[in-house]
């Protein structure tokens, strides 16, 4: 076990050389510099160079050719994609350049409201959509199974903007069931994360609901469910005990997969809704050319995902014997 | 035996594909058949936009701005005056050329390397299994705004790219990797079947046995999964075109939708109705032939229902 | 020794091993030895029977020789040519020359082509045949297994299991082989449909004069079918000897426990039944000695220590067991 | 069956609790406390003048940080005040500029004045002089150095000697410059190297706010999270991206609501609080809504004081008359409407072949566009239609002119589209006009251009990019038209000329890289004057060369309509000038009422 989980994590390394390398590659090619907003909107000519120096957007991209041909190994690596990386290796991201705000300190301010949304959100999520899915595997093939899949698969056809300007139109602001928006730390969150809950769980639900229901019926569909019906068991009993055990798996697959996601939270939502978390925080420094938050952000969410790929690896293997670690 | 005997005898035994199984099957069910309708209505829609012979004059105004839905103006009239039913039919061409072109790019990059990667083994696995963990482990949204960025106003082999081909190939180039995954692991249970060690043991190249042999046999998947993922890129399309990143010049779903969401709360909610609409029914209509198929041509499940 | 001498196919010292990956960097920490060393000849135009249980290396040793497996070490002659050391271009000529029936006759058809596609297609590879003169070609082979041409367009799944394995054997025929290697051609088939398929092959072995390493599990297909029998027990041959002597006079005490679970047709003739001591040996670990001393009730130090070499005991009828002297 | 209960009941469960959570209300508006209730557009980047740019972070941290001079809160024109300095500069000549500071100012408590136990010091002259060099030090990467740029004596200098130090080594802010002297610590001596009358303008900027030097030692890099200034209010609580409370500053100097104002603000109601002590607010709350609609909805309900109007909402509060809707009206809203000095165009880039030689082509585009109709589309006639680039607000604005290359005439495009073919000797390619935003509003004016362009025979595609891919289309000269516009910065025409003059090419402002000799020679003769009529007969001059070149397609100058509640009292929109929280009051009672309704 130990050096299946330490072999993992080796395998984890050039996938997050990868990542490092495809995303600069990627940064590098997007149109735009920051420097030229740095400078403000009157700014001259050598006034934005002078910007760019002091940010070290003149090094070279890859390697210094010139120190290189003079032997300066160490100048020669003194280039932008070697700082990047050697930033990010040792975890030391710069400040963020349009807030100058250390990346850590705003990563930590805002997962925590990502997180306060979208975790509810995502076991709501889940729960509702396994409850529904056991009524529906329960009753396969029934007239009940047939509506509410059908429900399902209409609720899932319908974008989820749709849903978001109906629910803050009518329900928050017609009927004023909700906030409109706004959100606050502490229990006081639960105030203003109901209505983007519920949308994202309606409109999520479509899907895993299906999703959840192919999982069972293939379970129902083993044969030592069928004994455990020919043996006169009682059916919810065999659902939950048989049926829905073994689903596990993939249910897990779902669950620590999305976790580095939920981390980045729904864009769509806290946008709607003014939630700070980093959907938001990403979008913008997106559209400020912000690389170093965006570097951090991806770095920090890849490595959540090779660690959420390692647990899931390891709840296979504690869920379901017949997978050996090897 | 003489030619006659041989091409009669042939005529008789006209043999059942799988293919054809899966199709009769689907077309045993009403819903299913209903549904294959309908899209092949917006299919038509799309050709027949393509052609000039639909909405064609989708850009000129044809009454007052904002107009309510009357027996005029079948869907009401949008910010400049122009017919929302037409846009919204025009709709059908961009929304599905995106969702489809999109899907082949995909398939186009999922397929033969997921293939590949499940036949080789060896490094060559090893590099692609490492190339599609890599884009997995990055942010999709991440993906999708960098490749946006990136493609927009640049030139692909000349043909400078903006607008539906930005989006197209966005959505293509950043969603391979579940299919990659996907084929990959059942190539690798399909290369040590019997029937490929006989292509080999007949000295069947590996070409052919991968383009022959192997991929006919995992195609039922890329199938299943491309009915499904067309209803994701129709949607992936709404959430571009709000991220401002969808077409531009030309009406789509998403940008109708995108129009939509300020009009509404000038209780101009016509627009965003159209559009929802069109996007409902086209989705739920491959969701049914999607979950139709499914059943119809995997062949474990159908183990499992006989 | 060089070539074949006279053999269609003649192996020697054949080992064909897998790794066994452990550990943090998956470096290899062991071998299954599938198949550990064996020596075989097949005459010209004759059945050499295959047996032993599942697991024993027989199929790996069948693909081995036809490189579906790369070898570990030893050497194989097809006539004269070495199969192992065969350049690309080469190989695909000798292909044209070997060739393999399936066990599973539901696995070895590709589900989605027609039959006329699947008898056809080796044809086609090796550029024998185009357009109706294939068709033609493809019609034959199957009035040759015995199926009926209107069956062309079919596909795999619309045949009973007999007749897709005419339909395996039709594919195999197409290249017009020499030597033919039956994987348990007839093991999944029901035991009315065997003794057709069994009738099929030994008359394609009278018209055509093909030579045969018939693999098996259980003696009694092999009996009547192959001239010479070879058991073969994890990885290695314990016993060769003719058809007919090797079933008069088993002397390894592994080929006695095989026959003893043969269901004697005659009530009459009673055998002591003569059940295996313990479980098929780990193939994995260094061990020594015969392989088949753990299981064996006449097992003595010698056999735990020394691995014993095939001796001829009697006219063509080999061993390989200490206590048998 | 065990099992069931709970994953049933977890989502119902988890309503139980989000409703129960629901209701709770303000229980400040209980307590009477006067709190104003703002919303903001974009995140806040920091509270640090010095790196102070976008508007978004201007109109928070100038509650907090004030400059030499302000605008008088009611006076239009606008008109500068003082505000740190005690009155306006003396100097004999336009060189050299002696402030006078305040006494009695104080720097708001702070843990950071460890000297004092974080009671605030007394605002000295060092204070303006170290800030200033703040933005000069090449290091701080300050989005500013623009205002100072080759203006003061030997502060370029001190900006290229931080240029040369290497990383670690530390700048000496001791380091003294020529041209900024403190005789004492309340007298302030600036030399210029030429003549810059806008200079009041730029001392009234956010940016030249002073700085305590204990601040930026104590907070070091996380400065931007610390404001510390001398102004009305003070940083309580701010969650990036979220909200930021303020509350009055107890030290704040004693400054009065201004006894006089334009005419009519008497009767408006804008004069009750004269002579006053400012501010009236207790507390300033600003939450950040980035989307129209939620930030509409959210005034509707009260929870906003102000709001602008977003295009599309704008039947639902307007009529046809330009008046306020009944309802809007019944709810207590009140509208405001007033100039920006704003201008909005698409810009030729003079370096492309095809169009900057071309002015044939550039008048026909111009002409093509039906700018009454555009207002109405895309303002609701929130903007006025535009005959050059200086806006109306500004008195150097000639409301006689009219500008042919300003009036849609599709019949005299499409002559002029055929002289433009002969010019470019032959077929004119499609033109591309590569527009910021890839928003909605872009893209509908977008398709609205295409429509127009092809009504006169020419054909345009749109290239839609964000904000920072457009600006590296201009600033590296590589695009052909580009839709912009410009907000000035202080009310001195000067802001908008600069945008033509040839030393300021791309990837400085003049982004039409556009060149003339004539021009430019007025620009310098310009720039250097004092505002006279002289100046701006040499203004009208200047403007005439460029509406005669034609290197924009001038669109329209901005109108701002704002609503807000009657309880909200002495507003008057203001658009040069920021920190005027203080000078505005809630009627507690009458929100209350009315939002408890």
């Amino acid at each position: 076990m130990v050096s299946y989980i330490i072999r993992r994590l080796l395998y984890a390394i050039p996938t997050i050389l990868g990542v490092l390398l495809i995303t600069f590659i990627l940064f590098n090619l997007i149109p735009g510099d920051p420097s030229y907003d740095i400078a403000g909107k009157s700014a001259s000519a050598e006034t934005i160079a002078e910007i760019r120096r002091e940010l070290g957007f003149d090094k070279p991209r890859f390697l210094d050719t010139e120190a290189l041909s003079q032997g300066r190994i160490a100048a020669a690596f003194d280039s932008q994609f070697f700082n990047h990386f050697r930033n990010t290796l040792t975890l030391n991201f710069p400040r963020s350049l349009t807030s100058h705000e250390p990346i850590w300190d705003e990563i930590k301010s805002r997962a925590p409201a990502s997180l306060t949304l979208a975790a509810p959100m995502f076991i709501g999520l889940i729960a509702t959509s396994i409850a529904i899915a056991l009524v529906v595997a329960f009753a396969r093939g029934s007239w009940v199974d047939t509506i509410l899949v059908f429900i399902c698969v209409v609720g899932m056809s319908i974008p989820m903007l749709s849903y978001i300007l109906f629910g803050q139109h009518y329900l928050a602001y017609e009927l004023g069931w909700f906030p409109i928006l706004g959100y606050e730390s502490g229990m006081q969150a639960f105030k203003y994360i109901a209505l983007p809950c519920l949308l994202g769980i309606a409109s999520g639900l479509g899907s895993y609901v299906r999703f959840y229901r192919t999982v069972m019926l293939d379970e129902m569909r083993s044969d030592y469910v069928r004994t455990a019906f020919a043996k006169g068991l009682s059916s919810p009993r065999v659902l939950f005990k048989h049926v829905l055990k073994n689903a596990m798996i993939p249910i897990i697959t779902t669950l620590v997969l999305s976790i580095p996601f939920l981390f980045l939270g729904s864009l769509l939502l806290e946008r709607f809704f003014s939630i700070p978390g980093m959907g938001s925080y990403f979008l913008d420094a997106f559209n400020s050319r912000d690389f170093p938050v965006i570097n951090a952000m991806v770095f920090t969410t890849s490595l959540l995902y090779v660690l959420g790929q390692l647990v899931t690896d390891i709840c296979y293997a504690l869920v379901d014997p017949r997978i050996s670690l090897r | 035996m003489t030619e006659a005997a041989l091409t009669s005898d042939i005529a008789v035994g006209k043999g059942r594909s799988l293919w054809a199984d899966a199709w009769r099957r689907l077309l045993s069910r009403k819903l299913v058949v209903a549904s294959l309708i309908v899209i092949a209505v917006f299919v038509m829609v799309a050709l027949g936009v393509y052609a000039g012979l639909i909405a064609r004059d989708w850009s000129e105004p044809v009454g007052p701005r904002y107009q309510r839905p009357s027996l005029e103006h079948g869907f009401g009239t949008d910010f400049l005056g122009r017919s929302v039913w037409r846009k919204t039919l025009y709709g059908a061409k961009i929304s599905l050329t995106v969702a489809f072109l999109a899907s082949l790019i995909s398939i186009c990059i999922g397929l033969p390397l997921g293939a590949i990667a499940g036949y080789f083994k060896g490094w060559i696995d090893e590099l692609i299994v490492w190339l599609f963990t890599t884009v997995n482990s990055i942010p999709y949204i991440i993906l999708i705004l960098a490749f946006a960025f990136v493609l927009q106003g640049k030139t692909l082999f000349g043909y400078p790219l903006r607008g539906i081909s930005v989006v197209y190939l966005v959505i293509g180039l950043t969603s391979w990797v579940g299919l990659c995954r996907l084929i990959r692991g059942e190539v690798l249970k399909h290369r040590d079947r019997d029937y490929v060690m006989a292509a080999r043991a007949y000295g069947c190249s590996r070409s052919r046995i991968i383009l022959g042999h192997v991929i006919p046999n995992v195609a039922h998947l890329v199938i299943i999964n491309f009915s499904l993922r067309f209803v994701s890129f129709i949607h992936a399309e709404v959430i571009l075109s709000f991220l401002g990143l969808g077409v531009k010049g030309e009406p789509s779903w998403g940008v109708m939708i995108d129009d939509a969401r300020q009009e509404l709360y000038r209780g101009c909610w016509w627009q965003l109705a159209a559009a929802t609409l069109a996007i409902g029914l086209l989705c739920l209509a491959l969701n049914i032939v999607g979950d139709a198929l499914r059943d119809a041509l995997d062949p474990k499940l159908r183990q499992g229902l006989e | 020794m060089a070539k074949a001498d006279g053999h269609i196919l003649r192996v020697q010292g054949l080992k064909t091993y897998f790794p066994i990956r452990r550990g943090v960097f998956s470096r290899i920490r062991g071998w299954v030895r599938a198949v550990d060393g064996v020596d075989l000849d097949i005459p010209r135009g004759q059945t050499v029977g295959l047996v032993g249980e599942s697991g024993c290396g027989k199929t790996t040793l069948g693909r081995t020789l036809l490189r579906l497996i790369p070898a570990t070490a030893g050497t194989a002659w097809f006539e004269d040519e070495l199969i192992f050391s065969a350049n690309r271009r080469r190989m695909r000529q000798l292909r044209r020359q070997m060739q393999i029936i399936f066990q599973d006759p539901v696995g070895s058809l590709n589900p989605r082509m027609t039959v006329q596609t699947i008898v056809g297609e080796p044809l086609k590879v090796h550029g024998l045949a185009h357009g109706r003169a294939l068709r033609q070609r493809v019609v034959n082979l199957l009035e040759q297994v015995g199926l009926s041409p209107g069956y062309l367009n079919r596909y795999p799944h619309e045949f009973s299991g007999g007749q897709r394995q005419r339909i395996g054997i039709a594919r195999a025929l197409a290249l017009e082989p020499k030597f033919i290697i039956c994987d348990e051609p007839v093991s999944a088939l029901d035991v009315s449909i065997q003794s057709q398929i069994l009738n099929l092959l030994a008359d394609l072995q009278d018209a055509l004069g093909l030579s045969y390493l018939f693999i098996a599990h259980n003696l009694a297909v092999v009996e009547h079918f192959c001239g010479e029998v070879a058991v073969m027990y994890l990885g290695q041959i314990v016993e060769r000897a003719g058809s007919e002597d090797l079933y008069r006079n088993p002397v390894h005490p592994y080929t006695k426990t095989l026959l003893s679970a043969v269901p004697i047709p005659d009530p009459r003739t009673k055998t002591a039944c003569q059940a295996p001591v313990g479980d098929v040996s780990d193939t994995s670990g260094p061990f020594t000695g015969c392989p088949f001393h753990p299981r064996c009730s006449l097992a003595q130090d010698q056999c735990r220590q020394e691995c014993p070499q095939l001796r001829e005991i009697g006219p063509g009828h080999f061993v390989a067991c200490w206590r048998t002297e | 069956m065990s099992m069931k209960n709970p994953l049933i009941l977890t989502p119902v469960f988890l309503l139980v609790v989000l409703f129960a959570g629901c209701g709770g209300d303000d229980q400040d508006q209980a307590s009477g406390k006067m709190v104003r209730y703002l919303s903001l557009g974009a995140k806040v980047r920091g509270m640090d003048p010095m790196d102070i740019g976008d508007t978004t972070s201007s109109s928070v941290a100038s509650q907090i940080f004030e400059s030499l001079y302000q605008y008088h809160y009611l006076k239009r024109p606008y008109e500068l005040i003082p505000c740190l300095a005690e009155d306006f500069p003396t100097g004999e000549d336009q060189l050299t500029y002696t402030f006078k500071l305040r006494p009695g100012v104080v720097f708001a408590d702070d843990p950071c004045f460890t000297a004092t136990q974080g009671k605030g010091r007394q605002l000295v002259a060092a204070d303006f002089i170290y800030a200033w060099k703040r933005i000069a030090d090449v290091k701080n990467i300050s989005k500013n150095w623009w205002i100072f740029e080759d203006h003061i004596v030997g502060l370029d200098e001190f900006r290229d000697y931080t240029g040369r130090l290497k990383a670690g080594e530390n700048v000496d802010y001791m380091r003294p410059v020529e041209g900024l002297q403190a005789p004492d610590d309340f007298t302030l001596v600036v030399t210029l190297k030429r003549p810059w009358p806008q200079i009041l303008y730029l001392l009234a900027h956010l940016p030249t706010a002073p700085v305590a030097r204990e601040a930026v030692q104590y907070y070091g890099k996380s400065i931007h999270n610390h404001p510390v200034g001398t102004g009305p209010y003070m940083l309580k609580d701010w969650k990036r991206g979220n909200k930021i409370v303020m509350v009055r500053n107890p030290r704040f100097r004693q400054e009065f609501y201004p006894v006089e104002g334009s005419p009519g603000d008497r009767e408006a109601g804008l004069l009750e609080d004269a002579g006053k002590v400012l501010p009236f607010v207790d507390e300033a709350r600003w939450q950040v809504v980035e989307e129209d609609q939620p930030r509409w909805l959210i005034f509707m309900r009260g929870q906003l004081d102000a709001s602008g109007i977003p295009k599309d909402f704008y039947n639902r509060a307007i009529d046809p008359s330009r008046q306020l809707r009944s309802e809007m009206k019944d709810k207590g809203i009140r509208l405001q409407i007033f100039r920006d000095p704003s201008t909005y165009w698409y810009g030729f880039n003079m370096e492309d072949p095809v169009v900057g030689t071309n002015k044939p082509l550039r008048q026909a585009m111009s002409m093509a566009i039906n700018r009454p109709e555009y207002v109405e589309i895309f303002t609701n006639n929130r903007a006025e239609v535009a005959q050059g680039v200086i806006p109306p607000l500004f008195k150097e604005y000639d409301p006689e002119v009219i500008n042919p290359n300003c009036q849609y005439n599709p019949e005299r495009a499409r002559e002029l589209l055929k002289e433009a073919v002969e010019v470019h000797g032959g077929p004119l390619p499609t033109i591309t006009i590569s527009t910021p935003g890839t928003d909605t509003l872009s893209r509908q004016m977008g398709e609205y251009v295409t429509l127009a362009m092809d009504n006169i025979g020419l054909k345009v595609k749109i290239d839609y990019m964000d904000w920072p891919s457009f600006q590296d289309r201009i600033k590296t000269k590589s695009s052909q038209v580009f839709q912009m516009g410009w907000v000035a910065d202080y009310p001195d025409p000067e802001n908008f000329m600069q945008l033509f003059y040839s030393k300021n090419v791309s990837p400085g402002p003049n982004n039409f890289n556009y060149r003339n000799q004539a021009f430019d020679t007025l620009y310098e003769k310009a720039k250097a004057m004092p505002d006279s009529n002289e100046r701006r007969r040499i203004y009208h001059q200047m403007e005439n060369i460029i509406r005669d070149d034609c290197p924009a397609i001038f669109l329209v100058h901005g109108v701002a309509f704002v609503l807000h509640y009657n309880w909200l009292k002495n507003y008057k929109p203001h658009v040069f000038g920021y920190g005027l929280i203080k000078y505005q009051r809630i009627d507690v009672a009458a929100r209350q009422k009315s939002v408890g309704r």
